[in-house]
Order: C-alpha cells, then structure tokens, then sequence
C-alpha cells in the first residue's frame, strides 16, 4: 500500500483505513495476536472505498489530484517511457528554458522528439523549473526541435503539464504572447506526426502553445482549462467573484479529463491506476506509452498531406455556435 | 475612475478624456476620429466606425453576420450576460468581417468589437476569424484584422482556448498560400488572442497608447503584489521590444494600410507559385 | 563649391585653393575689384587637382573617405532613391536594434525590402545607432522582413555600412554569432533577388552578415574588409604590431573597391561625384539607382532556380587554393 | 602565463595543466584523452587524436588532403607562416575531413587543427568546410564538424571573409536536402567561425570549459577597458545562454555523437521527401 506524503481531502476515509491497517499491525507484530482476518477485511473496505471515491471525483477534487505534490511529472515518464532520452537545450536566441525539457528520445527502437513542461519536485527545482510555467524561450527551444524533428521525418511527443505560461514582465519584454502564438502555427502545419497528453494541469496558453497534435489524450485525473478554476471564481461574478468558491467554477468550467472527451476537445481518456498516477508512476507509464505506440501506428500509417489536413480539420471543427445560414439549422458542433 | 467633484456631463453633447480629462464636445470628438484634440488619446471605437475610418467608400460586405453564440458548456449567467452584451455592443458577437477595399485593394477585413463582453474569444469571435483568414488564402487576397479583446471567453471554457490554436492554424495556413496578413492592435489586445492570431501578423500595427500584452499589468501587480514600472504593456512598450512594426496614430492609420496593402499585395499580383504548397481541407 | 566640415589629409591641396578662392572673392567684393579671371584659373586647378588626387587614393584614404563624417548613410540614400518607404521594426523576439534599418521601399513604382546598416550623424544619433554597429535584433529584423519578402515575390536591396557588428557581452548574450549566421544561411537560398551595395564600410562580419546577394556593388570610395586595418595592424607582426601602421595593413588588406573587383569579391564598382559621395549625395543616389534598376531587371528575368542556383555557385567560386588533384594543375579562382 | 618560480618541466614525460597547475605524467594524460585529471581541463588536441576517439576503428579516410593555401592578397609574411603553420601542425592545412563511421553510421567528418596558424579560416579551411558540408547533401549522409578557431585569416583579407557566406550556404544546402548537421565547438571556437559555420549546427556541441565567443573576453576587455565577470564566453556560458544543446565532456563524446547519429540519421533512412528540393549548382 503505497503512502503518499500528503492526502488530499477526499481521501480522508481510505487514510483513515490504512492508519487503522498499520495500527492492527503494528499491534498484531507486538503482542504476537494474529489480527490477519481483520486486517483482510479492512483491506476489502479500503478497495472498495477506494473504487467507489476515485471514479466519483468531482471537478475540483481532479484539480487537486492534477497539482499533487507526489504526481509524476514529464521527466518521471520520459525514464519510465523512452529506452533512452538525450536532453537537448536551448533556442538558440537568448536562453534555455528549464519549464520545457526537449530532447531525442527512443520508443520501442523508434526515435522521437520528445517535449513538455516540467515542474519541481522539491523547493530548490521548483523554482529552478519556475513552477512548470514556461517563458518564450521554452517555446522556441520547442520550435526550433520539432523543426529538425520535420526535416528528420521524427514523430513528435508532448506532454503537457503547466498551471500556466509566465506571464510576469521579463517574459513580456521577449513576447510570451508571440511565442506562443507561434508554437501553435508551426505545430499545425508540422510534416510529421503530433501526439499530445496531458498528464497533469493543462492550463491555458501555457498548455496550448505546445498541444497542437494529431491525438490529444488526457490522464484520467489531469485537467485542462482556459483558466485556474479560482482565478476564474475569483473574476467572475456568476461566482460573486469569491475566490473560495473555486470548486463551483471547476465544475462549470468543464475541465475534466471526461468532460473534454465529451465535448470532443480530446480524443481519449487514458485511465490511471486506482488512486492515481502518484500512486503508481510506473503503471501510469506503461498505459502512456502503449497510447503512444498505438497511436504512432495509426498515425505513420498516413500520408503527411492527409495527416497535416486532418490535423487542421481536427482544431478547425472545435467550437459550438449557431449558423442560421448553415444547411441544418442547429448547432454546429 | 470618476470625479465626483466635477459636474455631470450631460450625455451625447460632451465626453470627458478618461486620460487627461478635458471636456470634449462629441462632435468634435467624431471629426477627430475618436481621438482627444488635447492629448492624443485614442478612444475605444465601434466596428461600424472603424470600418468607415478604414475602407474605401463604403467597400464593405459583412459576411457571416447571422453567426450567433451557442453555450457549449451550458455555463450559469452566460446567455444574461450575452443578452447584455448584444444590447451593448449593438451587434451579435464580438467579431464581424467581410469583404472591403482598401485604397483599391480588395481586402478581407475583420473588426473586433470590445463592447461585446470585452471582445473575449468565444466559439463565434474564433469562428470568424478563421473564415476571414481562410477567405484570404482561398481568394488570394490580403487579411487585415482589427484586434480589441480582453482574451478568452471563460464561460466558454476549454472550448474558447480551443480558438487560440484554431486561428493560430489559420494564420499559418493564409501565410502558407503566400498572402499578406496585416494586424491592428487597438485598446486593449491581451492574452489568449495576443497569443494567438494577434501576434502572427506579417506587419503589426498598433495604436498609440493601447495596452498591449499577455497579462495586463494590473493582473501581475495584483497577482505578484509588486509595482510595475510605468509605461508597460503598452503599444510603445512592444514597439521598443520588438514585438510590433509601428504605432500608428488612428488618422493615418488609413493611409499606412493603404500603402502596405497597395506595396505589398497589389490586386494584380498573381498566387504565389513558389510558397509551399496548401493543402485544401474544408 | 561644396564645403565639407572636415578636411582629410590628402584633401590639404585643395583645401589651400578652396580658400585662396574664398579670400580673392571676399577682397573682389570689397573692394569692388575684378578677380574674376584668377578665380577661374584656381577653379581650374581644383578641378585638375581633384581629378588626380581622388583617382589616386591609397586604400588608406579610402578609409578615410568611407568614414568621413559627412558621408551619406542609408537613411540618407533610402530617401533620394525610393518613391516611398516604410520603416517596419522589430525582430518579434527582443527588440528593434536601430543600427540596421528595413522597411519596404517603392523603386520605379516596383515595391523592394529595403535593409541596411544605419550610423548616427551627430552625436546623439550615432549613440541611437550604436555607430551602425548592428546587434542580433538587427539581423533577426532583417530574416523576419526578407522571408516575408520571400513570400510576396519582393526583391531585396542591401545597403553596407558598419564598422563591424557589436560584439559587447549583451551582443554575445544574445548569439550575436547565431544571428549574422543564420542570416547569412536564409540570403543565401532566399527565393527573391537581393542586390547588395556596400555604401561606406563594409565591416568583416558585421558586413557579410546582410551581405549575401545575387549582385554586389561598391562605391568607388567605400571599403570592403575583414578587419578595420589599425586592428589589423595592432594585432599582425608583420606590421609591428603597431596601431599606428594601419596605412600599410590597409594596403595588403585589398579592401578598395578596383581590390574587390579585381579579386572577383564583387561585380560592380559606382563611381562617385568629384570628391566623394559626401560632395554630391542626389548624384550618387542617381547612380546607385540605375544600378539597382538596371541589375533587378536583370535578375527578374531569371527562373528563382536558376537565381538560387548562380547565387550559390557565386559565393561557392569564393576562395584561392591550390589543388594538385584537379584538372588544371594551377590557382583556383 | 607560465610561473618562472616552478622547476621546468621535462619536455616529453610531464606536462602542466594550464588551468590547475597540476603536473600530468603525459602517458597517463593520452590516456585520459588529454582530460587534466585533477580539474578536467581539456586540453587542445591534434586532429588525428580526434579523429581516432571519435570514428569506429579505422574508419576514416581523409579527402582532399592536398589542397593548399594559396597567397590570394599577396600578402606580406603569409607564405613564411605558412610554412610555419605547417611545421607546427604537421598538416598542409588547418582543416582536414573525410568520409568516416561513427558508431556505425556513416559520416562526413571534418576537423579544425588549431595548431595550423590559429585554425583560421582562409580559403582552403573554407573550401574544406564546403566540401565536407556538400557532401553531406549529395551522399544523404550526416555532417559532424569539429571546430576550432581563432576567426578569420586576416592574411586572405576579403577572401577569408567570403568563407563565412560560403559555408553558411553550404549548412543551408545540406539542411534543406533534409540532413543532419552537428558541430562539436571545442576550445576556441570563436569570431568568423562561430559566426558562419559553427553556429548553424542542428545540435551544438560544446566540450567543458572551451572558450566560445564571437569576440573573445579579452579584446571585449582590452578595447572597451573594462572588466567582465568571469566565465563569460565559455561552453557553459553559451549553454545557459541558449546558443548550444549540450556541454559533453570528452570521455562521453563518442558515445554522445553516436547515440545522436543512429537515433537522428541511421543509415537506412530514405532520402528526405517532403523538404524543399535542392537546386544542384556544382
Ligand atoms: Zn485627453
Ligand atoms: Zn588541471
């Protein structure tokens, strides 16, 4: 039973069982009584719970489990993924960016370039990784790769995973905004295979700049949002521009891994091991991974101008209005 | 922002500059292109007005005007709020385009209109953008785009950052067919469409004055709880980092597109044969 | 009689007669005496002297020339040459470097990119334009403004004039070297004429940086170098090592014009006004444009394949070896 | 530099550290691929040195070794430096290059001996460079260049200059036919090299501690007359500055470079079909 260091507020039952599993153990251990039969039960319970708890989440509670200190970030999956990555820096105009690590990476023999937004684990890379909000130069080390990946016929691997893009002055002095902007139209006119999953926060332009692809996944419990549920609670007035009510903002932001699926912004939800990827990198890993492949298949398969057209069909489709003008006269999905 | 010390200003004769606060009497105002006569100050315009500053006399054909919003996430205030929108701006949405000309070269022009729920980027802003640049490309013909937005539109969600990435292809996409895309970036052009298809012009212009950037400063000076040093994100400001081509004052603002369409998009100019070619994917 | 405020060294001849004639007219007018006809043989002398001294500048004073303080900049010719221009800016990643200008410009009703290095007149402009010592902002302006020419079939037209590119920490900082390459790599498969015309210095690096074209003029007392010669004078034994020998490296260095033409470097040399571009700025201009008219009507005839093509081959041909294995058992022009 | 107080050394067995002063028995140090083993300075080295870590065994053979310098200006000393640079170098020239395989693959190599005059680039370094680089382009291989290099050869003035546009256009060429280009900077890697040829690698190497730098520290120092803070224009400085992909000590070098090779350019790879078509000139 894997521990994590922090229990978010909806695990408080199961942590409540497994506090009772290690007591009954501890006792059992120290007064030489067997409490096995107990302990088997208990552990039913916290399965069951846990069934029950995990595939129930509601939109704020994924919110936590997409920021949780313990979840496995790019370069946690880039080892458990790739039989090998070289790490390679730099946009070759001002910096090297440590929110988005880029590099050559090997998949079942198949090299890929591999891309994503990296956050810290501890206080010091934190902030060296500036808390997985990437400055311009993150997105054109990104270009700057995916375009040798073009010229090298090499399928191209995002992972996303960042509360948002840097916004303060610097990285408005050297054009977050174009940078972005940017990333965005190279990517879909890329002449080689995008696969996209979000693995953690997509959050806004920061997220989107580099999710341009031909198959967007998300992880069960990642979210993906054109704002922070509490930025969002504490701007509007829908929620009295309270910043506490961040968890009926979740909800009516639709950011859920199935909520996307649903409205046709993903293609596929990729599920995690029960009580999430925190609890089992390496099982998370192996589900990307066969995404990966399966999807690379798919996609090889094709040829670059019907790959790169669908590409630009799949984004052109997304949006939700009424044209009257249009042949049926309902919403266009 | 108001004074109460001052009298009331009696509504439709007179308008006070909300920078330097002179009374200014409206018509005068009007002749001056919206722009105060004592310090230069560029006022938020509507469409129908910048489009009659900007085309060839009356060269201009809406097109997709009927489009109208949608809720897809079936968020809670979101049709009041576009009620009240409508009744604000006077229009459908925040975005209306069509076929212009501009000293004689046949454009296709799209205004972006503030009024409307801050020119945010829903599903209809995002919709139309992309049809004006796609008719740029498939028509062979130059796209000037008019920017005003607060940025995305929340109460439509992922759906409406799904827009940053649609109009960012599209760009590309007229950009791919050799055509010219021009931007104009007026008070205010900020984050999700600043990070898309505002910043892909081949020549962007900006009004003095207008803010202009990702976050505007009093978001990260709230956010970070510092003070920002004077005069950024600012036209000026981009101006200086190299983010943008000119600041053009609204009065000449006609005669600059003018050339720059006319110089590098003359009617006569036949597709371009050696750009990459694009695919057709409607 | 155009007076130029600085007198060069080998100019002191003229100069003496300049002001003899100055003197005898202001004694003629005051004292209502008739000099009229020893004028006229002075100005006859002027004109016999000028001939002789400026066809017969050393390397030297041609330096001098390219550097004289009144000589027109880019700016200056962009506005005697071109129906219109507009300035665009900005490299969209960092700034605008004031030290290289471009905009589009109308030639003959045709419409060009127009770019070249731009140095100060007084001594506040000179600042502003970092003496027409070019950053990285600046090549990176000119790529962003050439591929867009690329795309509207516009051709390109270069103006030379820097004593070298800035080479200060930020410069470096920011891949000075980076950007005059890459630079240089876009000229050189750009599918659209360029014309190049060095006006002033043409400055080593900071000079081929903007400087890779399809047709490549001098003005007859501009310079074309690797190296300022007083740097190369300070550094090589050969000349003491001794800044003060500059006249001598500037001699071995072949960097005039007749040098550069003789040596295959470039195609064309523009003769300039009696005395120097500076005496005669509208007249140089003339000639500079009939020179870009008549070579952009040549070079518009070409397929862009056949352009690439002998652009390529033009700078490959660059370089003198010896190659014992090639047919021709001699020197390699 | 050099410390009168210290015994001097026995040419031949010892040799001293230039960075930590250390006194390195030679032998030990050919082992340790001229690594100084208390700091990991890395000394300059020859090209066949280089050759022979980088290549599987054997598997290079040099092209074009005769190609000499040419005294294109006239210049005065140049042919007696010459002679001299090719004493000092025990090579024609300061450039040598050839067909090898690198883990494997087969390779373009080229590499810089800055023994030869400075490794300055006159016409027959630049000529090399070309060769190697079209190639590359015209046998669909990788280019694997290793610099070294003071700048420009002042001695070929103008023509020396030309080298840069030459070469950038053969990085150009062999990039558009779609294949792969690596630079190794090693100590120094500076000036007209740095700013052509070196600089438009795909990936960019660097070795630990090389000096990189358009103009190195010391004239920035000597000609403005100020003082830089230390470790400027250096590997690592250039990496924090974005301007190459990696810092590789030595010892990992070749395997660094293979991994590289076989993972971006293996040698089944069909020609690129979709980049831009070269034009064939030579
Ligand atoms: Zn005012
Ligand atoms: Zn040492």
């Amino acid at each position: 039973m894997i521990s994590p260091s922090r229990w978010l507020p909806f695990e408080k039952p199961l942590q409540d069982i497994e506090e009772q599993i290690q007591a009954l153990e501890a006792y059992a251990a120290a007064h030489g009584i067997d409490r096995s039969e107990k302990i088997a039960e208990l552990r039913v319970m916290h399965a069951d719970l846990s069934h029950q708890i995990f595939s129930n989440l509601s939109a704020w509670d994924k919110t936590m489990m997409a920021r949780h200190p313990n979840r496995p970030y790019t370069l946690d999956y880039i080892k458990l993924i790739f039989d090998d990555f070289i790490e390679l820096h730099g946009d070759r105009r001002f910096g090297d960016d440590p929110a988005i690590v880029a590099g050559v990476g090997r998949l079942n023999g198949e090299t890929v370039l591999v891309i994503g937004h990296q956050k810290g684990r501890d206080v010091k890379e934190r902030q060296f990784r500036n808390f997985g909000s990437a400055r311009p130069e993150g997105y054109r080390k990104a270009m700057r790769l995916m375009e040798l990946a073009e010229r090298r016929h090499i399928p191209v691997i995002a992972f996303i995973d960042t509360p948002a893009a840097e916004a303060r002055l610097e990285a408005e002095e050297r054009g977050i905004s174009e940078a972005i902007a940017a990333c965005m139209a190279l990517m879909s006119r890329l002449r080689t295979p995008i696969v996209v999953s979000v693995i953690g926060e997509g959050g806004s332009g920061g997220a989107i700049g580099i999710a341009v692809g031909d198959h967007i996944s998300m992880l069960e419990h990642s979210v993906y949002s054109v704002i922070p549920p509490e930025g969002c609670a504490a701007i509007l007035d829908t929620f009295g521009r309270d910043g506490t009510r961040g968890h009926e903002a979740a909800c009516a932001l639709k950011i859920t891994a199935a909520d996307n699926l649903r409205m046709g912004i993903i293609d596929e939800v990729i599920p995690e091991p029960l009580g999430g990827a925190h609890r089992n990198a390496a099982e998370t890993a192996v589900l990307l991974k066969d995404t990966f492949t399966r999807v690379l298949a798919g996609l090889h398969k094709l040829p670059t101008d019907v790959l790169l057209a669908n590409r630009y069909a799949k984004f052109r489709a997304l949006g939700q209005y009424i044209d009257p003008s249009a042949p049926k006269k309902k919403a266009k999905k | 922002m108001s004074e109460p010390s001052r009298p009331s200003v009696p509504p439709g004769l007179w308008q006070k500059c909300p920078k330097c606060r002179a009374l200014l009497y409206v018509k005068e105002l009007e002749r001056n292109l919206r722009v105060c006569g004592q310090c230069q100050h560029h006022f938020q315009i509507g469409t129908a007005e910048r489009i009659a500053q900007l085309v060839d006399e009356g060269a201009f054909t809406e097109l997709d005007d009927g489009l109208l919003p949608a809720n897809p996430l079936d968020f809670p205030d979101y049709e009041e709020k576009l009620v009240r929108g409508r009744a604000k701006a006077g229009q459908n949405e925040g975005f209306i385009y069509g076929d212009a000309v501009i000293d004689g070269v046949p454009t296709v022009l799209g205004v972006a209109n503030f009024a409307f729920m801050g020119g945010s980027m829903g599903s209809v802003v995002g919709e139309k953008v992309t049809r004006a640049l796609e008719r740029g490309a498939d028509l062979n013909r130059p796209v000037v785009l008019v920017c005003a937005s607060g940025g995305a539109r929340m109460q439509e969600g992922i759906v409406s950052l799904m827009q940053m990435a649609k109009t960012a292809a599209a760009c590309a996409r007229l950009k791919a067919t050799g055509n010219l895309y021009i931007v104009v970036m007026t008070d205010p052009t900020t984050a999700g469409v600043l990070a898309s298809f505002a910043s892909l012009g081949d020549i962007c212009i900006a009004e003095p004055g207008a803010l202009v950037g990702f976050a505007g400063p009093r978001v990260i000076e709230q956010n970070l709880k510092i003070k920002l040093p004077p005069g950024t994100h600012t036209a000026e400001f981009q101006l200086n980092h190299g983010m943008i081509d000119l600041v053009v004052p609204r009065r000449e603002l006609r005669t600059t597109l003018g050339k720059l369409l006319s110089y590098l998009a003359p009617a006569t100019a036949a597709a371009d044969v050696d750009a990459p070619v694009a695919v057709a994917v409607d």
